[in-house]
């Protein structure tokens, strides 16, 4: 069984998020650890998985070494059934062929909201950041994915803007503001597994990473989290998923 | 809301181009000449792909100033825009150089500093946007952006419920850009244009601008688009001028045709990140008003980097 | 001078249909006479004039002898600069890209409005026409040219229905109904050539057919017109015009 | 209004379709089976042009009933269903078998005995109500059918005055049949389907249905799919049914493949416009019921008719 020390924050996040997709399914992937997550299980379990991404792309096939740098790129688009507009492939969210949205952020709260515009005050901001891309489309439309890096500063209570929206104020605020579908499903971190509560719509603990202790995750994280009984321990990564990640990414490009 | 063209406006603006079937190919030079100080400036492409590079560089070049672009998603061409003071409004979803390099430092400097100004939508609802433009009607309905702050932050977004089903939607308001910049792998002489590969929003943008600039890899006879007319996807009356402009897109990719020239990108991200308004300025002088023409400006990314991201550009079609 | 005998009323109607077309004019040509008009002035006098038809078509060069049933079938494409979407051709029509709308009518009035939909009541119709097609959208959106057979029971006071809106009730009411734009031009039939009053927005007779008497005229029509010092004589069909007409329609399928 | 399905029951639609990547190639009498009684069924192509005849044919061969169907304009299609009384409700703009043999009577005999109903919207307006559909909106905008007796008995259209420029705009609602039927030149095992030349509005009406089914010339290889991916027009997923059928449009077109069979379509019009009962009964009995398979009745259009057609569908490529 592999040492957390023979794996990086990047590998877990990568591998653990592949876990989370299912063969048959239709996701939507975003740059960066999503659309390598999706790739690795593509490979590894669900060759029908079909990878939507936000350039105008339907079922690609990313070639291993050549990652491409965006979603918006050609590289994103090697042997794919199909390519068309970058709206019309964000209207598929719309129309509801699309079963889960899979993106990283900079941000996010106990709600599941993402940050990925300002930090500060939105008139005068501290920091302007990217924005939402496709980012406030896929979780205003689909059930989400998120893999993020676990630091206290990107897990806080409220998020300063709400780009793209996770459960909102929590309850069942997300549908009275316009959202009757989707929703936050899981958050993936190099340290957890994270769900969301049925009810109140907070973020809940769902399986430690291996090593990881409860003090650990509620440490670096700026709200507080509710262990249970059901907090059980994910399997570590294995020597397989390693090295077709790593054949996936010879550069490191997202792997670190 | 004053921010949409009224119908009659746009159908003035629109019966006042000349439409008919006329060769319309000019200089760079000249193409920059079709905007003016104060247009707004629809940008085709997405990110670092089919960006009119070219023509922006141009446009800097002619010393415009007080333009308010609009694009899907925006890479390094924002930062040029802004740095060299062309431009001081974007209306986008998304603006750095690109995911690899982190936050871009001149899109921070100039909106941090209240320089310049970012409208922020969701990509969707800037497609949507472009679309109302290209139909002719003032808005189209969409559901997401609600229930975010990127709504909150645009007063000018309109929230309805729906008449046939009590739902509540979001109608975004039409954007018809006075002008559109747009690069495709071929034109003819007329403007009929064919784009491979990922073809982004460039064609509700080209059916709704007042006024459409094309450059383009090569000119092809108006036979060769005759030949294969389900592959034209802008019809020559809605374009305005042609510039037949090789790597137009430099140093961003241009599909089946080459990659980007990352090793130049990386180079002024460097620059550019390092100090946003010494190193753009230093930038701006080397490779936007140093060189005489387009081509010396690709001789100073080099032949090597340009032959490499053909050859890298071609491979899509030996998957 | 060619006399009325040498030619048909399908040929007349073509003819001097074709002379109202300018070149470099954006055309949204019907079936037809329009088609067949349209294809004509391309021929004669206006190489640069761009036909666009319902299925989708932009730019064709029909080829002579090879005339297509519908505005819908692969040999409108012929040498086309583009093909599009049915519903996105007519989009360029509500955008504002063509300058002409062209096209045949089964029932006219006397503020232009067409009726292809109903004779009677449309409850329980003494006869059910095919419909719409592309004729509202057309006539909604641009301005119109109109050829049609003279007939008492074609030219009425008052439609049946209004399918094809040309000044609806006069004066303003078109743009009052929501139409700001377009409107009737000109009716071109085997009589004679109509315009419409800048203010009441009635038919008014421009110019008689050669050899044609006012008298027959009126006496063809459902409703009072009022012929003054203006209205003129239209120059016959030339030879030439014969000619071309005749290798473009050898079959004589719309040319009667 | 009830006539717009709400947006809850159509994702609840859609999220139980299979949409993964599975082959889903059936018979042409097992495509018929995906059709049930009264269901609402879009119609692809245009008059004479890419009509799913094959698919139309198979649906009255297993006695279909009580079908509400839409198409863009409706041809001989149109005729067939009501003739043989498995559609009683035509949604269209045009209906006749073709401007050359003036009005059906087989259309007027069913509308003006009201044994049949025709809702009359504007080509337009039938395309928006597609495109709406697709988009999973609820209705589009659109400036036409306003001031005419076509939007008078349309109530089911919402006039509404626009909050961005307070005109006046028609608001046409969704169409989301249960089920579409579409013929393509080719398309693989899995339905990706590529489509040449005039696309009407097939594309918004496979994205707009609840079920797809595609009848194709000819199944390639997902290989050759993915070798042009900008040409697919259909992505597999919203696809749930593949049949491959040559001369599937036969008696109309399909574009680059054959022109229409105009010496059957002239002896079938002939046939039903002299009697529209008796006529009818004896098309359908010789030509829809009596052949044993496609290829039989292929047969009795007779193979010279077949092979004219396909010479002139082919010489399109050759201007």
């Amino acid at each position: 069984m592999l040492k957390p020390e023979s794996y990086t924050a990047g590998e877990l996040l990568s591998i653990l998020s592949a876990r989370q997709l299912k063969d048959g399914q239709v996701v939507f992937a975003g740059v960066g650890i999503p659309l390598l997550a999706a790739t690795l299980a593509q490979r590894l379990r669900c060759p029908g998985l079909t990878i939507l991404f936000e350039g105008g792309v339907i079922g690609a096939f990313i070639e291993p070494g050549r990652l491409p740098p965006s979603t918006n790129d050609q590289r994103c688009t090697r042997r794919a059934n199909m390519v068309l507009g970058s709206a019309d492939v964000l209207l598929l969210l719309q129309r509801g062929y699309v079963d889960v949205g899979f993106m990283g952020a900079a941000q996010i709260d106990q709600y599941g909201n993402l940050n990925s515009s300002v930090i500060g005050d939105p008139d005068h901001p501290t920091t302007r950041l990217p924005g939402s891309g496709g980012g406030n489309d896929i979780s205003s439309l689909t059930e989400m994915i998120v893999a993020i890096k676990h630091e206290k500063r990107r897990f806080v209570e409220n998020v300063d803007f709400i780009t793209s929206p996770g459960w909102v104020h929590g309850q069942d605020s997300r549908r009275r503001g316009g959202l009757p579908t989707g929703g936050m499903y899981r958050v993936i971190t190099d340290l957890a597994v994270f769900g969301f509560d049925d009810n109140t719509h907070r973020m809940k603990p769902i399986a430690l990473n291996p090593g990881v202790t409860r003090e650990q995750v509620q440490d670096n994280t700026g709200f507080k989290l509710e262990f249970d009984h059901t907090t059980g321990v994910t399997e570590p990564p294995t020597e397989h998923e390693l090295t077709v990640l790593r054949e996936l990414d010879p550069e490191r490009l997202y792997i670190g | 809301m004053s921010m949409v063209q009224s119908y009659s406006s746009l159908r003035k603006d629109l019966a006042q181009r000349d439409r008919s079937l006329r060769e319309k190919v000019v200089s760079l030079e000249e193409a920059a000449s079709f905007v003016r100080d104060e247009d707004s400036v629809g940008i085709g492409g997405s990110t670092m792909s089919r960006t009119p590079m070219g023509l922006i560089w141009a446009l800097i070049r002619a010393r415009r100033r007080k333009l308010s672009c609009s694009r899907s998603i925006v890479s390094s061409d924002g930062d040029l825009l802004f740095g060299s003071g062309a431009c001081d409004h974007m209306v986008t979803s998304w603006f750095s150089q690109g995911i690899l390099w982190g936050v871009s430092k001149v899109m921070r400097h100039h909106v941090e500093t209240g320089k310049a100004r970012y409208d922020e939508w969701s990509h969707m609802a800037m497609g949507m946007r472009f679309r109302a433009g290209a139909m002719g009607v003032p808005f189209m309905p969409i559901r997401s952006m609600l229930g975010s702050d990127v709504l909150r932050r645009r007063p000018d977004a309109v929230e309805m419920e729906c008449p046939f089903t009590h739902e509540k939607l979001l109608l975004v308001p039409a954007l018809n850009p006075d002008v559109a910049l747009i690069h495709v792998q071929r034109c003819d002489a007329y403007g009929n244009a064919q784009i491979d590969g990922l073809p982004f929003i460039d064609v509700d943008l080209a059916m709704a601008a007042n006024k459409v600039i094309l450059s383009t890899e090569r000119i092809v006879s108006n036979d060769q688009i005759r030949r294969a007319p389900d592959q034209t996807k802008i019809p020559f009356f809605a374009v305005d001028a042609v510039v037949e402009l090789p790597f137009g897109c430099a140093p961003h990719e241009c599909y089946g045709v080459y990659e980007p020239m990352i090793r130049h990108m990386e180079y002024y991200v460097d620059l550019v990140n390092k100090d946003p308004v010494a190193g753009m300025k230093q930038y701006l002088d080397r490779f936007v008003y140093g060189p005489k023409s387009w081509t010396e400006f690709l001789d100073l990314i080099g032949l090597e980097q340009l032959l490499a991201s053909a050859r890298a550009g071609t491979a899509i079609y030996d998957a």
